[in-house]
């Protein structure tokens, strides 16, 4: 009887604090920027550290609905038959794992409880360590049963960027004679009936910076004509629209494109309803980082047309 | 002054040290000292980082520099792991592959692989100040295969292709004009709007190269469709902030959540 | 007798099939009652794959007529291959529906012959066998005669801009804003009489965005030492400080004055990122210089400049080539170069042939990408909206010319 | 001598890649040429870590400022380096992955590396809030456009542009906050994207061509260097 009003309770003032927390903090700026006194950029530092932690502690959280570029990944994968041959390449650093980490695990975990075989490898030399997060938490974790070499596969990582890719886009095993384990390519099941990354069903680059997602379409993508897709860090998203839909057939940005992704698969089949949802948990701290980002805006603007207008008087 | 570093010093070095025992004796797993040791220095770095905003201070100043020496080793182990005994050394010896347990590659024209050894040796002559001239040539071999391999790609992807996309009908399920007003609205799927998004695409891209296009002076017609090209951009721009916005405090997210974590230990 | 061989064909590409990774073929002729028949593919067709270097070839097959994606009878193809006119071997399979399929890896010396199999659950349909074929190769890859072309036009304008400009002809450049208020800014550092503050971004020499910078610089340098201004300008890179150092002392000697330079206006701080903003956001707080110009190849340190730069109220001009880093520029700055503009900046004021003729090049390439697009979109949209033939003609050719895949 | 065979290595490897494109049988030699490229690039990491350890030897022999922190450097450097090549700790033999779970150099990524590469660039999330509440002002019309559209996508990140916008009926729903963040996204911004896109592409289309036909040399740097 108690514990559902417990749990509610304590949502409740979770939200109550940090909201209170917030517009207390926000008026306070207000009121002091007003009366025409420096704010310090420390206090503002430490006000947004506050804004964040709180619903962090709190585990806010809200749910999303999918837009068209992300569903159209989702799709995608839903329409592959089983036993297609999917590419994941880890093109980021840990500087942007909060971000697409999320985005890795939940496409790795949707291909292979679909028995969609995948190829791991990575453009950053981070790449591979951050590779090994996803299979000690998912890969190895959730689907115990897939072996190494048959339902999936670890390359690893090599230099060269563009021109690891102008390679594997005709040829793989010139590029990874070994996997990561040292195991010969043609000795990897997976690669039975694949030479190049034409043969593969999909390609997925998860990244954010160079060379990620950019050079993939334009080494891989559009020379092979191979379908692409991308997950990505919030700061380049925008710069990638101009490829979809003909060049990339789908796109995750940010912490946000991992959370619709997310609730799109929870939402889709019973088995993933205790999936862990690190991106969704995320989107709370960040919708309240948000509101304050944006007050602060209004209040700089409101102040700046108030001096000005005092400015033209005077 | 000195003495209020020492103070700050000991104070730190003591609560590190304290959660460093505490993480050790409540931690579960085969080595728990171990573990309470990483996640406590991973900590330690982290908060050091964020001292930063405070100011200057010198355990931001030793993290910073520890940084920028454990990533210039972690891409030399990888490049050398990965690159150097996965793909050149099969080619060349089959003692040194079999040293390293990697299959010997038989292929006639092996010898070739010699070229980028050379040149990656004349690469480091940079660190000489005689022989420096010589890393010209290497670096000439990248600056070659980088503009070469640009040149047809971008010309493919970033023009041809683009120019292919913003080839879209201005008029969609067109009926006339009688079925286009009675069935107006601003449903976000709607005829209208879609039609008003293809305008806004072929109208944008097109302002927005002229705004880009330097041979002629922007005054009379080209001048207002050069205006309209800086208003793309910059709601282009707009929309870009935003998202970086959401990204930046991702990333704090992400690092308030290790805090409070796997070190803290407040949530779980 | 030839009968009975293909049998064994069979037999043995079945049992190879069995060891391969499809699971579905097992339990082949055993219960005649389940065994789910389907009809074989027919006019299995193998031609030469074009406009390769003789190591594809490309198969067709009209599909089982029992393929039909409702009812799934047909669960998939295997396509079988003979090398030399040795046996058949199991080399691929592809799900139903499809009808085509490149092979791949092939050799130029032998001959290859091959078949296709439709398979149901529990039953397989053998098509005839295809001629024998030997790969060919092509020496020119016409498929991508378009890109060939749009390639070789491009280039021939840049070279042609270049050689113009090389024998003297001047060559238009249109007015850039914020060239114009570079004046404007340093006179007002004059007055106030306090500092410039120059940031040529964090690359080093080997980035165009830095060389553009310098070149601003000298002519920002060039008014410096006229009006006897001070300027500052902390850099990242020792190339850079060199180069910077040159640029300053060469624009003071120009203008007569060349006791008046010092090297200490330029010095280098340090490579790391964060550590070089500490410094110069240092600088900015004490030396509160009226104009900031922040020009050339920033990363994410161009949010937190700028804000302090906009703190300590100076007026400031900032251009990159970098599209993430422009909003916080345009937000928070007095006038930005935006991408392209921060180039003709740059060639416009070093009047070098090369930037020059390329910018120029450059220009007939969009002149080229926006009336492609005008006339491409006026002929889409009038051919399929009030279906006229001529403009669909027209959108198509358009189409395939720019269509450039391999 | 010092400019020539760059010059000419320059054109020829460029050439080639070029024309690997377009001539199929060249395929192979423009893969090669590739693969030499990422080996060569991988020696530049050496060079890397090699410039690193005479700049910092540099400031500790100079006692340059800060040259105690470059003790820092080095002995990050060392170790994990060391831990790196000669793979200490690792679960598995000589063939095992690098980054394998259990080895040191994974311990160092994961407890000194993902610490301070991700900190350095949460710091940023600090300076976009503030630069927002000091220096994002609408000063003219195109900063303005530029803070609605920034305003925009931020409301339709999050709940709230959903809630204060829900009450608009569907035959209008192009005003709902989130409906309009994604068009932003995908018309004016798409847009605006494919031009400088466009641009720039044009720009390393030419920049290539000035550097394979040598007429672009500021790489070399001057000749007495």
């Amino acid at each position: 009887m108690l514990s559902p009003l417990m749990a509610i309770t304590v949502q409740d003032i979770g939200i109550t604090v940090s909201l209170v927390f917030i517009l207390l903090g926000l008026a306070w700026l207000a009121w002091r920027s007003f009366s025409g006194k420096e704010v310090d950029r420390r206090i503002i530092f430490l006000f947004i550290f506050f804004s964040v932690a709180m619903p962090v502690i709190f585990k806010i959280s809200f749910k999303f609905k999918a837009t068209p570029i992300v569903n159209a990944l989702y799709e995608k994968i839903e329409s592959l038959p089983n036993n297609s041959t999917v590419l994941i390449s880890y093109d980021f650093d840990p500087a942007m794992a909060p971000e697409v980490q999320p985005m890795a695990d939940a496409l790795s975990r949707h291909c292979l409880s679909r028995d969609i075989k995948i190829v791991y490898m990575c453009l950053f030399p981070t790449g591979q360590g951050q590779l090994e997060q996803t299979f000690s938490t998912v890969v190895r974790n959730e689907f115990p049963e897939k072996q190494d070499g048959i339902d999936f596969v670890n390359l690893g990582y090599k230099a060269g960027g563009e021109g690891v890719l102008n390679v594997i886009v005709t040829d793989f095993e010139k590029m990874f004679p070994t996997d990561v384990n040292s195991v010969p390519y043609s000795e990897i099941p997976i690669f039975d009936n694949i030479k190049s990354c034409k043969n593969l069903d999909l390609i997925i680059s998860i990244g954010g910076g160079r060379p990620g997602i950019k050079e993939w379409v334009l080494f891989v993508g559009d020379p092979g004509n191979i379908p692409m897709a991308a997950g990505v860090a919030a700061v380049v998203a925008p710069q990638l629209y101009p490829y979809y839909p003909n060049q990339i057939l789908g796109l995750l940005g940010g912490v946000k494109g991992a959370a619709e992704y997310e609730n799109r698969l929870r939402d889709s089949d019973p088995k993933f309803a205790d999936m862990p949802t690190p991106a969704t948990t995320m989107m709370g701290p960040q919708t309240l980082a948000h509101i304050v980002v944006m007050s602060f805006i209004i209040i700089g603007n409101i102040l700046f047309f108030r001096n000005r207008k005092r400015g033209e008087i005077s | 002054m000195k003495k209020t570093s020492m103070v700050v010093f000991a104070t730190i070095a003591s609560l590190f040290l304290l959660s460093w025992i505490v993480k050790g004796m409540f931690s579960e797993g085969s080595s728990p000292y171990l573990d309470g040791f990483l996640v406590t220095l991973a900590a330690f770095l982290t908060l050091a980082i964020m001292s930063f905003l405070y100011k200057d201070n010198p355990y931001y100043k030793f993290a910073e520099h520890l940084f920028v020496g454990v990533s210039a080793a972690y891409a030399m182990c990888l490049g050398f792991w990965s690159t150097i005994v996965g793909n050149l050394i099969p080619r060349l010896s089959s003692t040194v592959s079999d040293f390293f347990q990697v299959n010997y590659i038989e292929g006639d024209y092996n010898i070739f692989f010699v070229i980028p050894i050379i040149f990656g040796i004349l690469l480091l002559m940079r660190l000489s100040p005689k022989a420096g001239w010589l890393s010209r040539w290497p670096l000439a071999f990248i600056v070659g295969t980088t503009a070469g391999l640009n040149f047809v790609r971008y010309l493919r992807s970033d023009f041809i292709n683009q120019i292919n996309s913003t080839i879209i009908p201005l008029l969609i399920d067109w009926n006339g004009f009688g079925d286009f007003f009675s069935n107006m609205n601003f449903s976000a799927t709607g005829q209208l709007v879609m039609m008003f998004s293809n305008l806004v695409i072929f109208v944008g891209v097109v302002c927005g190269i002229i705004y880009f296009y330097f041979s002629k002076e922007h005054t009379g017609w080209f001048g207002r469709a050069s205006k309209v090209g800086i208003w793309i951009l910059m709601i282009t721009f707009g929309a870009s902030f935003g998202y970086t916005v959401m990204g930046r405090i991702s990333l704090l997210v992400g690092r308030i959540t290790f805090l409070f974590k796997d070190w803290l230990e407040i949530i779980s | 007798m030839k009968f009975i061989s293909i049998y064994f064909v069979l037999l043995v590409s079945l049992s190879v099939s069995a060891q391969t990774n499809d699971n579905d073929s097992t339990s082949l002729l055993v219960n005649d009652s389940l065994t789910i028949k389907i009809a074989p593919p027919t006019s299995v067709i193998v031609e030469d794959y074009k406009y390769d270097d003789a190591d594809n070839l490309q198969l067709h097959w009209v599909p089982s007529i029992d393929d039909m994606p409702q009812d799934g009878k047909v669960v998939r193809y295997r396509i079988y291959q003979s090398t030399n006119n040795g046996s058949f071997v199991l080399v691929d399979s592809v799900n139903f529906s499809v009808n085509m399929k490149k092979i791949e890896g092939l050799a130029i010396d032998s001959t290859y012959q091959f078949m296709v199999s439709a398979v149901s659950k529990n039953y397989e349909a053998k098509s005839n066998k295809t001629i024998t074929i030997q790969t060919e190769r092509e020496w020119i890859n016409f498929n991508l005669a378009s890109l060939f072309l749009i390639a070789l036009l491009i280039t021939s304008a840049v070279i042609y801009f270049i050689e113009t400009a090389r024998r003297g002809k001047e060559l238009f450049v249109r007015k850039i804003a914020g060239l114009e208020a570079v004046d404007e800014a340093i006179g007002r550092a004059t007055e106030m009489g306090r500092p410039i503050l120059f940031i040529p971004g964090i690359h080093d020499m080997d980035d165009v965005q830095t060389l553009a910078a310098i070149t601003i610089l000298g002519k920002v340098a060039r008014q410096v030492a006229d009006y006897d201004t001070k300027i500052r300008m902390p850099v990242a890179r020792s190339l850079v400080m060199t180069a910077a150092r040159e640029t300053i002392k060469t624009a003071y000697q120009t203008a007569g004055r060349p006791d008046a330079y010092n090297d200490d206006m330029v010095n280098y701080i340090t490579d790391e990122q964060f550590g070089y903003v500490a410094a110069v956001d240092g600088i900015m707080v004490r030396e509160k210089p009226a104009t900031i110009f922040l020009l050339g190849a920033f990363f994410a340190e161009s949010l937190i400049l700028a804000e302090t730069g906009n703190s300590v109220g100076a007026i400031q001009i900032a251009g990159t080539a970098r599209p993430a880093q422009l909003p916080f520029f345009i937000a928070a700055c007095d006038f930005t170069l935006i991408g392209e503009e921060l180039f003709a900046a740059s060639a416009y004021l070093s009047g070098e042939p090369k930037m020059l003729g390329s910018l120029k090049g450059q220009d007939v390439g969009k002149a080229i990408a926006m009336g492609v697009i005008i006339v491409g979109v006026i002929s889409i949209t009038l051919g399929e909206a009030y279906g006229i033939e001529f403009f669909s003609n027209i959108t198509s050719s358009i189409q395939s010319f720019f269509t450039v895949n391999k | 001598m010092k400019r020539l065979v760059p010059l000419i290595i320059t054109f020829v490897v460029g050439t080639v890649l070029i024309l690997s494109v377009f001539i199929p049988p060249m395929e192979g030699l423009g893969e090669n040429f590739t693969l030499f490229f990422d080996i060569i690039a991988v020696f530049a990491f050496f060079l890397g870590g090699g410039n690193l350890v005479r700049v910092h030897f540099q400031k500790m022999s100079r006692k340059s400022d800060d040259w105690e922190f470059s003790i820092v450097t080095l002995v990050g450097f060392f170790v994990m380096l060391a831990a790196g090549l000669f793979k200490i700790g690792n679960p598995g033999d000589i063939a095992s992955s690098v980054t394998a779970d259990g080895s040191l150099f994974q311990a160092i990524y994961r407890s000194v590396f993902v610490p301070l590469s991700s900190t350095m660039y949460a710091l940023l999330a600090f300076f976009v809030a503030s630069a927002s509440y000091r220096a994002f002002r609408a000063k003219n019309r195109e900063a303005t456009l530029l803070l609605v559209a920034a305003f925009i996508i931020l409301l339709g990140s999050t709940p709230f542009g959903t809630m204060l916008t829900s009450w608009v009926p569907e035959s209008w729903s192009i005003f709902q906050i989130p409906n309009l963040a994604v068009w932003l996204m995908s018309s004016p911004n798409l847009a605006g994207q494919r031009a400088i896109i466009i641009g720039i592409g044009l720009g390393v289309v030419s920049i290539s061509l000035r550097l394979i036909l040598g007429l672009e040399r500021t790489y070399l740097g001057d000749d007495n260097a």
